[in-house]
């Protein structure tokens, strides 16, 4: 599968595919997409990055990521942002809006140009799912990708 | 804390479950932490049941500024979405919380050859918080979203032994009829939403009103439901993947069909209770469905060989009590002197089976699984002769198989007493039915104890010794409560069941968050 | 009744219908997968297309146009989010169910359903 | 705290069952007690008697799982032919009867009573 084609093109698009899914994750709270919708399109970059690879270095390259481990760390990080509401309020209360902390900028209501350091817990939210997602989407990805290439062997 | 405690009933589970794969190889360590944090659930969900019988409806509503703040000022409707949690919920609760932290008790020496194991503890806890999720939720949509993670868990962890091609069989068919069926949920949901654009349970449930687009959703969460707790004739997968899933799972997974069981009854009471209170035909529904389910699971059962296959249709059949006793109930909900008479009776006989049946089931299911963990085989034909060789494994079968057989003075028999005596008042053909089915139920297990248990002791089985401690002590919590919830049945029904049942009967007070709008 | 409002609702139905026949009559057991998620697709659709509100906008403030803040000028947000959860979880779904296909066919050497009963009765 | 449940028509007392329970274990053990003195064990007198032949291995006398009940479900054959008919195992069937029954409920609740 690894032709010359698919690898200049690789070349090419892996890095704007990667920054695009990073802002999507970031500019969650803002603008459509999110943490599940970044983290499939970063994934997706990831998987165009493991297909126009050979197949062995993919496999020695991923079998040091700490995939499982990002994974868990993403779930904990949405569960934890969910649990500082209960301090005075409850699950999933976004405390940190407008409080000044990172992402506690001024929320303006209504019309508004957007501005990134609003959204509270949200943000933060969106960047541990994220996290999640690139991390389950691209093991999902691998995966299947090893079983095929077990299976033309 | 204790106004948290249905968000953390959840965040408990989901967080072990998310700290579990971090342990990696250590596999020892990590069933060690999926003991640690059901037994914590379990002890949770307790203190939840008991602040929801002397305080009544709990109620958590996410990101608000307080937990029981429905409507903040301004708004004439729920916006947030929330946990309503009221007797049956609470009930269910118990049930889900016991049942995994037996399974992961007896997970442990039981899968010890196995590999992967941090997954399949993860899974473990992911399927208990879906079933937690399931039941305490009162948003439609919520409802959805922990079914799918109940559907999704369950069927990886029936697919666990990737290296036997019949676990995955069995997964797959799971997983197809489960996303079917939740499909066809979000489905009613969304008719509901379009009409209503709401997803509240309780103000949807005032909202309904007798128009075709409402019984279109009432019977499409009515079907998707009844094909998701394996109610004749949509059982099919029930026995598949009851066999394959490893015997660890078999409490939590039973306890997740009965989750389903749980959103049928809150469906067509609380959320069509509207409709419900004027029309017996769903109640009709719902009793001749039980009539089958129990009639031919049993059937199906005596004939089969293989053990786990045949409890497995057992179950099957036992849920043909609940759906019979809590139908009855519904058959007369429009009559208020037929409900108490013995509708209400009627209905505390099939909840109380719900518990009943978990418990002994899941104990024979277990017994099942050390069977299968000495021998190595499920087939009845290559047993025989073990009874000997494994007491306790013999007695606790003993007792799980006098207790779904009805013999007094096990668990069992209060149920099915209360189901007999209520369901002959409304048709004594219907009473007939169950109790012919309560004798074949003994016949198939005189089967499985004399070919399994008794007969001469056998060559191949001479190295043969008792399963290992955390097994057996899994497989005595649940004996020893078959004997309790039998001996004290009145204690039990007065605290927990009536107040489920109640909790089902009483819709308006489910409608106004108890008594919160 | 316009057809053309109804338009979506009457694709939804045939999605259905065409992923219902996909799943209880086809073979194979990667086109039942895909019957799956074609009821998937329909299903959302459905839920998509009930929040349509005609000639309104994106329910997103950032950058609207003056007029999308009055009343019934966006579309109602509530069913997207209901379908982007929908999605995601269909994509774990279907991800399952390949990975037990890709083991089912490991170990029963075909993909035919009517083969892949070993256990009945 | 009372033992006793009521249905509304009769009553359960697991203890009062209990006791009887007790009380004619103990009439059974009387007559037991009362039996047969010429039993001695570990004697040919326990040796099963086949008509003077040879004892055959344990394997071969187990009745097996399958042959119990074989009379009953002979006698309902035609009932268990319609029963395994209708379990194909086929996956298709599982959602073939969920669209069956689930068009049946749809019928009874929109159009019909």
């Amino acid at each position: 599968m690894t032709t010359t084609i698919i690898k200049t093109t690789t070349r090419l698009l892996a890095p704007l595919i990667l920054v695009f899914g990073l802002y999507i994750i970031l500019h969650g709270h803002l603008t459509p997409g999110g943490g599940f919708q970044g983290g499939a399109v970063v994934a997706s970059g990831l998987a165009l990055l493991i297909v126009a690879h050979e197949h062995k270095k993919v496999k020695e390259l991923f079998e040091r990521a700490p995939l499982s481990q990002l994974e868990s760390i993403g779930a904990l990080g949405f569960l934890g942002t969910g649990l500082l509401g209960l301090a005075g309020y409850t699950f999933f209360k976004n405390v940190i809006a407008n409080s000044g902390f990172l992402f506690g900028g001024k929320t303006p209501i209504g019309i508004n140009p957007g501005y990134l350091n609003t959204g509270g817990t949200l943000a933060y939210m969106n960047i541990f799912v994220g996290m999640k997602v690139l991390a389950g989407l691209t093991s999902i990805i691998l995966i299947f990708f090893l079983i095929l290439k077990e299976g033309e062997k | 804390m204790i106004e948290h405690l249905p968000a953390l009933v959840i965040a408990i589970p989901l967080f072990g479950a998310f700290i579990t794969p971090l342990f990696r190889k250590r596999y020892n360590l990590a069933a060690l932490w999926a003991i640690l944090i059901s037994g914590l659930t379990l002890v949770l969900v307790l203190l939840l049941e008991y602040q929801v019988l002397t305080k009544g409806m709990m109620i958590y509503v996410f990101g608000a500024d307080k937990p029981t703040l429905v409507l903040p000022s301004g708004y004439r409707v729920p916006i947030r979405i929330m946990f309503q949690v009221d007797g049956i919920g609470a009930f269910m609760a118990i049930s889900a919380g016991l049942m995994s932290f037996v399974g992961a008790v007896y997970s442990y020496s039981h899968l010890q050859k196995e590999t992967g194991l941090e997954k399949y503890y993860t899974l473990l806890l992911l399927l208990t918080a879906g079933i937690l999720g399931m039941v305490l939720t009162g948003d439609l949509f919520n409802l959805f979203v922990f079914l799918e993670i109940a559907s999704i868990a369950g069927s990886a962890l029936v697919g666990f032994r990737n290296y036997r091609g019949e676990a995955s069989e069995a997964g797959i068919k799971y997983l197809i009829v489960s996303s079917v069926a939740s499909l066809m949920v979000l489905f009613a949901v969304g008719i509901l939403y379009g009409q209503y654009g709401h997803l509240n349970l309780a103000y949807l449930s005032k909202q309904i009103t007798f128009n075709p687009l409402d019984m279109i959703a009432l019977g499409l969460l009515f079907t998707s439901f009844a094909m998701k707790c394996g109610s004749v004739p949509m059982h099919y997968w029930v026995p598949d993947a009851y066999t394959e899933v490893p015997s660890g799972i078999n409490p939590p997974l039973l306890v997740s069909t009965y989750a389903s069981l749980y959103a049928l009854f809150r469906v067509s009471f609380t959320l069509f209770g509207k409709i419900t209170i004027d029309m017996a035909t769903v109640g009709w529904i719902m009793s001749i469905l039980g009539v089958l389910t129990m009639f031919i699971g049993v059937t199906m059962a005596l004939v089969q060989k293989d053990v786990k296959r045949l409890m497995s249709y057992h179950a099957i059949s036992q849920t043909g009590y609940m759906l019979l006793g809590v139908g009855v109930g519904l058959t007369v909900f429009h009559d208020k002197q037929a409900l108490i008479e013995f509708g209400r009776t009627a209905m505390a006989g099939g909840v109380f089976h719900i518990i009943n049946h978990i418990i002994y089931k899941s104990l024979l299911l277990l017994t099942a699984g050390a069977l299968f963990y000495v021998t190595g085989t499920r087939n009845l034909n290559e047993m025989g002769g073990l009874a000997r060789k494994m007491p306790i494994t013999t007695i606790s079968f003993m007792v799980g198989a006098a207790a779904i057989s009805g013999i007094p003075p096990f668990n069992g028999f209060a149920s099915k007493f209360l189901i007999y005596e209520a369901v002959y008042k409304l048709n004594p053909l219907l009473a007939i039915f169950a109790m012919v089915t309560s004798i074949l139920t003994l016949a198939s297990f005189v089967k499985v104890f004399a070919s399994a248990f008794l007969g001469p002791p056998l060559e191949k089985y001479e190295k043969v010794r008792e399963v290992p401690k955390p097994m057996i002590v899994a497989m005595v919590i649940l004996a020893a409560l078959c004997v309790l919830f039998g001996l004290f049945p009145d204690f039990v029904l007065d605290k927990i069941v009536y107040p489920a049942v109640d909790a089902l009967i009483n819709f308006i007070q489910y409608q106004s968050w108890g008594g919160l709008a | 009744m316009n057809v053309l409002t109804n338009f979506p609702f009457i694709v939804v139905a045939l999605l259905l219908a065409i992923g219902f026949y996909t799943i209880g009559f086809k073979k194979n057991l990667i086109k039942i997968v895909i019957g799956i998620e074609i009821i998937e697709g329909a299903v959302n659709l459905f839920l998509v297309a009930l929040g349509y509100v005609k000639g309104a906008y994106v329910p997103i403030y950032t950058l609207a146009p003056k007029e999308a803040a009055e009343v019934n000028k966006m579309v109602l947000p509530t069913p997207q989010a209901l379908t982007l959860t929908s999605i995601v979880i269909g994509v774990a779904v279907t991800a399952l169910m390949l990975a037990f296909a890709v083991n089912i066919y490991r170990h029963y050497g075909t993909l035919d359903v009517r083969n892949i009963r070993r256990l009945r009765g | 705290m009372s033992f006793t449940l009521l249905s509304g028509s009769g009553f359960w007392n697991p203890l009062l069952w209990l006791a009887l329970l007790v009380f004619f274990a103990l009439i059974g053990y009387i007559i037991y007690s009362r039996g047969n003195p010429s039993y001695k064990p570990n004697t040919d007198q326990v040796m099963p008697f086949l008509s003077g032949n040879v004892e055959p291995s344990k394997e071969k006398v187990q009745v097996k799982a399958g042959d119990i009940y074989w009379g009953f479900v002979e006698a309902l054959k035609g009932y268990y032919k319609v029963l395994t008919a209708i379990h194909t195992g086929d996956m298709r069937d599982y959602i073939l009867w969920y669209l069956g029954v689930g068009s049946i409920i749809l019928f009874l609740l929109v159009g019909g009573a």
